[in-house]
């Protein structure tokens, strides 16, 4: 296998940019620049970007509370997504949505969802359309590995397999869900024999390494373009982060995150592996990190001198006001 | 046939018929889904008989409402689905945002239980939380209502859940007539709307129009006219309060019997007006009262309208209690003729 | 494998009270003496029976919309349970309750459901209770195989694994689910395999053998009760009648029931095969047969003669009144 | 610290401290817990850390009320569950119907949606459907409310939607002395009891009794009297508007503030008491307007109040809308104090 160096280069950059994304959310979060809650995606972008690389901005991605990596990956601006997490005019969603309901229908991503399992069943809709329409555009949803167990997933599951949908689930194992580990939450040997149960292919993959993943998607949007119907995918991946920020995350043997960022980095592991198969050089890629650096330096700073949104804001949106 | 449906059948001037609230239904979805393409049906057993060994559109949906349309349209427009609501109206919700003007059949409102989710934090939000840019244009066809002993988990009203959240309409036509006009506006609403059918309405009958007309949604009808008290009444409590104005209306007393239609958005103006010139008001409703129709539009009576009061409030509704199956009891829970009579009658003093 | 001649005439005799009682439903439905919808189990008796026999009053079970059988099985009062679905006083639950809430706690019935799905959450509670309060007690599920697509099923399938409850879950799938096949509704290749991927033991059985039936949840009942956790079974049986009664069966094969009644009949089965056998003769099985047929012929006369509700009984057990 | 907490401590008699609302929760729990084995917690991250590398007790709830439970009670009755919220609750309602007494934690109420079947067709019914028999003795513990910016799906009320079911109580606590005596009360209550914590008074402090002691259900508490007008106030709603008629009283106008405390049963009579005095009255409730608490209210004095009242009724409450993230709209979406002073003024003509 091997790939164009713009291909590197590009999945390169939207990882990057997503791990400067996160890193500087918590930062501002942390400098009370952004109200809420926060919940960062470092240490699993290779699955966000392995998987959206194959997508259009016609094919539709549903997302989670952990959602600014799939963001980023699916094209949403970035000075668009930091000012809707700062709470500003001007946010992708005005403001109104915040870090746990950015949505950008023009790109193809269809929110993330602060109810846990929330994309699943939307998605199955998207690719109902896609398929109804016959546009061959495909839907890719996004569930945690606790999320997996959430009821409207499992349904979901069964009618796009009744339906055959072009539909891929994507279960994203970061090996917790909020401080209750995987191994215990999931009573089955793993989310994707559980899901092929269900009647689908599903596979396993190792979800630090973004070739694996971009391979493995790869095959299931072949299946699903072409009407073979609905997989599974259970990427293995690592939660570097608390699961909000701020998160003591006691919950976590004392060495394992800084023992998971050293060896289980998806960054480091890409640049390590471009770079041992002569594929790319350091200093493309250090020049990558410059830049994105300076793009997500300047998107701070556009939403920190971005307005708060105006009152009238209150009550537009809905059908009716009273 | 009432005399709505009557007054209002002139205004779109074709030709009419005498059709059930079942075959209006029928009518409106068959009219939209040949007009717009993107108009496809999602539920369980609308066709029926997938994957068995008769016939197709074997059932048409449990009460009937989408018979024949399978044969027209074919299984992917009509779509039958497991026993599984919350994905049902999920992939309703996805689909409306992605280009498809689903009408999804929830059978009973009851089994909101089973989605709620899907209706009031997904489908309901989307147009806010995404800052407006979020289209949802999606009808949930389910029926409510007791009548049928049909007992506790399925023949509740519940309508006051959704009338609370913000960014769901919510319709519930009382005849035929309406019936049709309304699920063809909700169909064509950009926003997710809660069509809500009583069950004892279905083969209740009135002269409709063969052509397709719309009905807006927020515009409430005078059922019956008069000066002396305002009757604000819901979905089948409608034909009720029909009969107690007719029969009190031989006695020198004129009711204004209000019908909602849509109770979100609901006609403000229309109540106000009304309460203005009687001064009495009185909600009948077969929902439970805590919290509830009666209660919103006592609200705006008390708060707008509460310069035109003359006398107390009243409400006619189902007690706080669950339905019970017996159909002795489930007469008493449902308000009847007697028990509007009795209300208005006190209102009055007469 | 024997059997005490005891068991087997308790075990026709159950059998052959619901199947009674279910046709006798039937008629006194379309004389007009039950109102609402009723749903008859016949065909299902040996699933019912098998299963209950290994229950004690303290076992529970929860039972579906189609859940005349279950109750009998487990106990529940001839002439209570047929005053009920009459909507008389002196019912099981004083009428308000109706064919599809039948329950009787002091039996361990927890109640029939109209909610398709609803046993499997609330078997997990009563299983719950068992487990913490280490009574040796279990829990027995019923769910079609139309419920069994229900996410609620599918998440109780998921903690009860986790939980390690003492939870059976018996999914009937007697091929249909209102008009819809079951080859349609379900995406997998079967309930056992698709509940077996939630990580317990799961088996199919042939449900209209009552004595695979019984052999098979012995089993399970041996496991439960000894610490073992849940097991789920697919008891593969047939629907002689409609979804309700009334319903013209329209999504059959035209001949599809009366062949049904003919060869897979599993009252007619255990008769064979007991006198095959020479466990039992015709002449027993005949004497019960009489019984139980002058049993439910005097149940629905005192059925027939009883009140109907008071009126007070509208607003008497909630727990307040407006 | 309000009056109120200070006027029912002494009723105790026995030692007391400050605590917090999160503080009294947790000692209503551990209480209940030591006197009776039958009560076990179940829900998400109770304890946290299981399947982890860490440390036990790792969370405490998330919003830490349930911390240090574990330790002293296991696993066994502090129990940990995957994200399955039908499943906890089912769980919890079986559990209640076969010899436990759970409390299970929803962690935001605004999950109501993924398990709403369980609560009100299953739990809130029992006992009604099946005659009188069955017993569901559990306690739904969750936060409301906004106040965090945790955006439209992590901040509603949504309170007036169990309000309206039958069978459930509905139990909101706006300080630490009542939500450990109401809490108490809820999980020694045979009914199911929804248990509605708001997120803002967690760290709220008052003087609480350190033993174990019950407020019944059903009983409003007046946190401020007056005879000019009577406010109902639901929750964090009581704060504030216990600091309008402080300021207020020092301008000669004296205000009766209503803590209805549980809203279902609700004390109907000191409301229709307070109205009888005073003639006027303002509901004040964070939740969304229609069908809401201000319109059940409204209801009741315009039904069986309205000859006592002098004035329209006015309800001060979030607007129809989901509720939007950024703070300064977060600030609008709540009634706040200024809101809650204009709708007084108004009334009052001051
Ligand atoms: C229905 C629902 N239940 C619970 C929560 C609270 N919650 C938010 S994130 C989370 C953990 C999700 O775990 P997982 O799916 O593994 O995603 P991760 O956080 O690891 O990305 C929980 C329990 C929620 N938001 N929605
Ligand atoms: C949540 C819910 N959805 C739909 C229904 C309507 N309904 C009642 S029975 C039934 C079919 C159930 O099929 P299955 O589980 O196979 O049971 P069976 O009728 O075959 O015994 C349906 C769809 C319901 N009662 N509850
Ligand atoms: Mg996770
Ligand atoms: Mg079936």
């Amino acid at each position: 296998m091997s790939y164009q160096p713009d291909f590197l280069l590009q999945a390169y950059r939207t990882m990057k940019t997503i791990r400067q994304f996160e890193e500087r959310c918590i930062v501002e979060f942390e400098r009370g620049n952004i109200p809420g809650f926060v919940h960062t995606s470092n240490g699993q972008e290779a699955v966000a970007v392995g998987t959206c690389m194959h997508l259009t901005d016609k094919d539709v991605i549903g997302s989670t509370h952990r959602g600014h990596g799939h963001c980023l990956a699916k094209g949403c601006d970035v000075v668009g997504m930091m000012k809707e997490i700062m709470a500003r005019a001007g946010g992708l969603c005005k403001g109104k949505g915040g870090s746990m309901h950015i949505a950008d229908f023009d790109k193809g991503m269809l929110g993330a969802n602060a109810i846990v399992g929330g994309a699943p069943p939307l998605c199955n809709g998207a690719a109902l359309s896609a398929k109804t329409l016959k546009t061959k555009d495909i839907a890719v949803s996004f569930t945690g590995d606790g999320g997996a167990n959430q009821g409207t997933v499992l349904e979901a599951l069964n009618l796009a397999v009744v339906l055959k949908l072009p539909h891929i689930f994507m279960f994203e194992n970061n090996g917790y869900g909020e401080g209750t580990g995987v191994d215990y939450a999931l009573g089955s040997e793993d989310i994707a024999s559980r899901s092929g149960a269900f009647g689908m292919p599903a596979v396993k993959v190792d979800g630090i390494d973004f070739f694996a993943v971009y391979e493995t998607v790869k095959e299931a949007v072949e299946r699903a373009r072409n009407g073979g119907g609905p997989t599974a995918i259970e990427a293995d991946t690592v939660r570097f982060d608390g699961h909000f920020v701020g998160d003591p995350q006691l919950y976590r043997a004392k060495d394992e995150v800084k023992r998971l960022r050293e060896t289980h980095d998806c960054l480091k592991l890409f640049r390590k592996r471009v770079i041992d198969e002569g594929w790319l050089k350091a200093k493309d890629l250090n020049a990558i990190d410059k830049e994105v650096e300076a793009q997500i330096e300047q998107a701070v700073e556009e939403a920190l001198a971005a307005p708060f949104p105006d009152a009238i804001e209150l009550t537009t949106d809905v059908y009716c006001s009273y | 046939m009432n005399i709505q449906a009557v007054t209002e059948k002139n205004k779109t001037g074709g030709k009419t018929s005498i059709k059930t609230y079942r075959e209006a239904l029928n009518d409106a979805l068959r009219s939209e889904m040949r007009r717009d393409p993107t108009v496809v049906l999602i539920g369980e057993d609308l066709a029926g008989g997938a994957g068995g060994g008769g016939i197709d559109d074997a059932y048409g949906g449990v009460f009937g409402v989408t018979k024949g349309l399978v044969s027209e349209f074919g299984r992917e427009r009509v779509i039958d689905t497991p026993i599984s609501e919350s994905a049902i109206i999920g992939a309703a919700a996805g689909a409306a945002n992605t280009g498809l003007r689903p009408v999804a059949e929830l059978m009973f409102f009851d089994f909101i239980g089973v989605c709620f989710d899907q209706i009031f934090n997904q489908a309901a939000k989307f147009r806010y939380m995404f800052g407006g840019k979020a289209r949802t244009p999606m009808v949930i066809r389910a029926t409510v209502g007791a009548g049928l002993s049909a007992g506790g988990q399925h023949s509740n009203m519940l309508h006051p859940l959704v009338v609370h959240i913000p960014g769901l309409k919510v319709v519930m036509p009382s005849n035929a007539y309406d019936a049709k006009g309304l699920l063809i506006s909700s169909i064509r609403d950009n926003d997710p709307v809660i069509f809500l059918e009583h069950k004892t309405l279905y083969d209740t009958k009135c002269e409709v129009p063969d052509e397709s007309y719309t009905i807006p949604l927020g515009e409430a009808a005078f059922t019956r006219e008069g000066s002396d008290l305002t009757i604000v009444a819901i979905s089948a409590m409608v034909p009720r309060a029909n009969a107690v104005a007719d029969k009190l209306a031989k006695e020198g007393i004129f009711i204004d019997v209000i019908d909602p239609r849509s109770l979100s958005p609901l006609d403000d103006e229309a109540i106000l007006e009304s309460i203005e010139v009687t001064g009495r008001l009185v909600v009948v409703d077969e929902a439970n009262p805590r919290c509830g129709m009666g209660a919103d539009i006592a609200l705006l009576a008390a708060e707008r309208g509460f310069d035109s009061l003359r006398a107390p409030v009243r409400t006619v509704t189902a007690p706080h209690s669950p339905v019970p199956f017996a159909p002795v009891l489930e007469q008493l829970y449902m308000p009847s003729e007697e028990r509007i009579e009795r209300a208005v009658r006190e209102l009055l003093e007469v």
